[in-house]
């Protein structure tokens, strides 16, 4: 093992398997695992109310996870990070505490259509709740979306706007600087769903002018069971509570709870602080290696993939045909062979892909194709691997039965 | 059988080559039947004669090579057969996919029992069943679509 | 240390610490801890819709999981497990998913005055919402429950009870099974929130007669960020889900989706596999302990510092009298004394209690005190330490400035 | 100063035997202050003469130590001076709670210095501040509950 980028990610020192189903889950670093299991060793215990040491240090833990995310990420104050579970549990906090009670009939709701399912079916729920309409931003092929998709479904009665910053499926970034302009020019609230970009580019929620955003630790090398809500102070202040339970009060009476400030507010029940410990060493760990880096090494990745995909007869690939936007992601298709069969057979070879919809079948429609094979791929990722995969990805049709 | 024997030795025929691919003009059953994680769709076309013989059955629709070889070796082994002992085939089928299927069992699925591997790609026990389930539910339902 | 119960806990060994908040949190053996870095170090992957080698195993860890926790608290079926974030997040999944859609105005809510915030605020807000009403169960300074309570506080109108196993202040177990006669007698659906229950007596979801029934996996030595939702087969069914997203559908469209069956249906998002993992080391771990062994530790605890409590003067405790039915818990107070007073001079010595309300306000109001200490015990706490334990509460007061 | 220190020097005279704790008859101001999370709850009452000057004040409620003690230092610190100073002293305090107060505000401080180390306890801060919070919002609010 020559590619110094997998030393602290013990699952990929044995060279046999290839793992290229990052975009689903990336793998974590020593240095996440073991945060994780130090706390459990030294501090452990019910943060926030404690007042014994382990809790004071536990509680102190959580929070300075919570400030490195806000600085990692851009926001005014710590107290605008909600610790969620994942990014759907972000968006449906969205959608049911702010959605449903700001969003009526006769309101709109705008998405795009390359939306994952988590950033569709929320509102696909408040659209139904509400009567409100829910509009598509749509794409084309290469996944560009035009400046007139933008204004003419950002209607003026549109309240809400949600996209993902960039596609699980075609890698490529949307313009969510413009999108957020034509939001709030009609005076809608913005919501980006990172789940995609916080592992591959810095994010600044300011310049995006996100006022929620959402993303997932788990697919950023931290825990799973970790994620994050960002929302701007005035907005989540004004929101009643999503969950209710311990820790997000102030007092109780028998009919009746005055609710604690942000961002406790939004955190009922224990936390998890070993998470928010987790997620707060994988940023660590993502500095350390540095942006840059991260998108040269997967720009690179992706234009061998590509070039080798090109190389192959019946096999074609999606999205945008420059390898700097497909932010590590290729999704391709043989043509004769079934995804589910190419990733069959791939295994077998165990190199990991994902094969499907990816959670994007509004997309895939779009696209008119009924699923694709994904190849995502890391910065611990390398070229050795590329060409592995290349290799097999050659062969796949011969295994599949055909002559060629 | 690993993954890629199975492929060669009984799913890429049936795929590329199936016997029963296509469609009848008269059936007496007719059911779709849909895999939405992976887009998979199928008909199954059945003519069922009044002593409750399969005549003829065929399927048409897209799907993972999977799903259509052992949809068409399926019906390799139902036409000719009852509904009763096609139903009998059913269920020996679906034990065998989770790998509860006693040795009668296995000997009455014929080449099917080369899908037995499957149950080690769980991910691609929903493809194997696809075509099996909708003919379960033509048998048990008697429904028709057209007559 | 001669203490053999604490040998897997790594956190424990430092004899200078005695860790008596286990009702907040528990700690995790190292089989636990070290569950979870092995699925990290080993197949980690996104389960469920995996094709290779690394996802099906994942997703057969995670299912596993799944069935030892059906297993290990009567389930008929693993689908009746749902995998939430802790009891409060399964607590609201119920309220949001079956209380607003199966409850109006007219109708009756029944809970007891000993509950959790967490099994509280969420039936007050659907008391709001629909405009049911709240009605509460009192019960006697100790804690007990009459039998005519029981009737007259579930009316006929009553559509949903919801108790707590084991109270998280007093430490008594309530008479579930007949309030759970008294529900079904009315036609109301039973919850039992078994956040306190589960880490120290078998549970049985059919001879409780719970419809639902919660815990969370933090509290029974499982990593945090992972908790647990029974509900019978037939109810779950007719639930709408909850959260929505990825994972949890069969197929979406632009403007609908069908929805997977349980338990997906209710697991929307990337799932806490890890998490999962690591509860059911947990439940290994406790099955090798053994629940006779966990009372049988907990009792003589208890009635050790019971004991030890009755001769300091100016100190009592709440609850029952007999040590047996405390689940380790002893709540108590030390006059002249504000319990965070108590608990900021026991750190001092090395203690960890909690003080407060315990997100139990109501039952204070009802006890007809403003505050309480509480010193929760497991099975890995020791005679040695209640000794000192009760050696520093004698203190207390000469150190907060009395006399005596 | 370690916990057992601060109690024993500086919070148990406050708390067992406050200078200020008790009731008057005619407060130019009156406010309550609660911290739910501990059940804390303080009543303060204020008499402020035309110039501004606060002639008395006493405090009274029920609490944990800290903020009895806490009060109690902070009455016996305004109590002849101007809103205006007391304000001064309650930016300090805070200031200084959150381990930011210059040398300067240290000193106006005098004995409520002793109080630094509570920011050693976060869980106690919230007690610490209670009274100092309450009166900050009657000075700066000049609420009248009663006159
Ligand atoms: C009786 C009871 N119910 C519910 C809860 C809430 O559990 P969690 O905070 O893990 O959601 C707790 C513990 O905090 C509890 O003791
Ligand atoms: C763009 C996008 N949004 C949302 C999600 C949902 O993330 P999670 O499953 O962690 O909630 C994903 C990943 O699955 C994603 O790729």
């Amino acid at each position: 093992m020559t590619n110094v980028f997998k030393n602290d990610f013990e699952i990929l020192h044995d060279d046999k398997y290839i793992y290229f189903d990052n975009a689903a889950t990336t793998q974590r670093p020593r240095q996440v695992i073991n945060a994780v299991s130090e706390f459990y060793r030294t501090i452990n215990s019910n943060p926030l109310r404690g007042l014994y040491k382990w809790s004071v240090e536990s509680t102190q833990a959580y929070e300075n996870s919570r400030r490195k995310i806000a600085e990692f990420i851009g926001a005014k104050d710590a107290s605008e990070i909600i610790f969620t579970r994942n990014s759907t549990e972000s968006l449906n906090l969205i959608a049911y505490s702010w959605g449903l009670n700001n969003i009526k009939k006769g309101d709109n709701i705008t998405v795009t259509i390359l939306e994952h399912h988590s950033n569709l079916l929320p509102w696909q729920m408040v659209s139904k709740v509400t009567g409100a309409s829910l509009t598509y931003i749509e794409c084309s092929p290469d996944g560009e979306i035009s400046d007139e998709e933008i204004i003419s479904r950002i209607p003026s009665n549109t309240k809400l706007v949600s996209a993902a910053e960039v596609s699980n499926v075609l890698g490529v970034r949307l313009p969510i600087e413009k999108i957020s302009k034509r939001a709030h020019k009609v005076g809608a609230v913005m919501v980006v769903d990172g789940a995609q970009s916080a592992p591959h580019i810095p994010i600044d929620v300011k310049a995006l002018g996100a006022d929620f955003f959402v993303f997932s630790g788990h697919k950023i090398m931290a825990p799973m069971g970790i994620g994050v809500l960002y929302g701007k102070s005035e907005l989540l202040e004004a929101m009643p509570p999503f969950l209710h339970g311990g820790e997000m009060i102030e007092s109780v009476s028998r009919y009746d709870a005055v609710y604690a400030p942000v961002p406790e507010k939004f955190e009922a029940g224990t936390v998890n602080a070993a998470g928010a410990v987790g997620l707060a060493a994988a940023i660590d760990y993502i500095k350390s290696i540095g942006f840059d880096t991260i998108s040269q090494r997967e720009e690179n990745l992706c234009r061998l993939l590509i070039e080798g995909i090109k190389t192959i007869p019946y096999a074609e690939y999606y999205g945008s045909k420059s390898a700097e936007t497909h932010s590590g992601i290729v999704t391709f298709n043989i043509e004769g062979c079934h995804p589910h069969d190419v990733a069959s057979i791939l295994d077998t070879e165990n190199i990991c892909i994902r094969a499907g919809q990816h959670c994007a079948q509004p997309l895939h429609e779009h696209l008119g194709i009924p699923a694709s094979a994904r190849a995502s791929m890391y910065f611990y990722n390398d070229e050795s691997e590329v060409e592995r995969f290349i290799e097999a990805l050659k062969k796949v049709r011969s295994w599949l039965g055909y002559e060629h | 059988m690993n993954t890629k024997d199975i492929y060669r030795e009984i799913i890429n025929e049936h795929n590329l080559h199936p016997s029963h691919k296509g469609e009848i003009n008269d059936p007496s059953y007719e059911l779709d039947g849909v895999n939405p994680s992976c887009g998979d769709k199928i008909k199954l076309q059945f003519k069922i004669d009044e002593n409750g013989i399969i005549e003829d059955a065929v399927f048409s629709g897209s799907g993972c090579a999977v799903s259509q070889a052992s949809c068409d070796i399926m019906l390799d082994l139902v036409i000719g057969k009852t509904r009763d002992e096609a139903e009998k085939i059913t269920e020996a089928f679906m034990r065998m996919i989770k790998g509860e299927a006693s040795e009668e069992e296995l000997e009455i699925l014929e080449e099917a029992e080369a899908l037995a591997d499957i149950a080690h790609m769980p991910a691609r026990v929903k493809c194997a069943v696809l075509g099996w389930r909708t003919m379960e539910k033509i048998l048990k339902e008697n429904r028709r679509e057209t007559l």
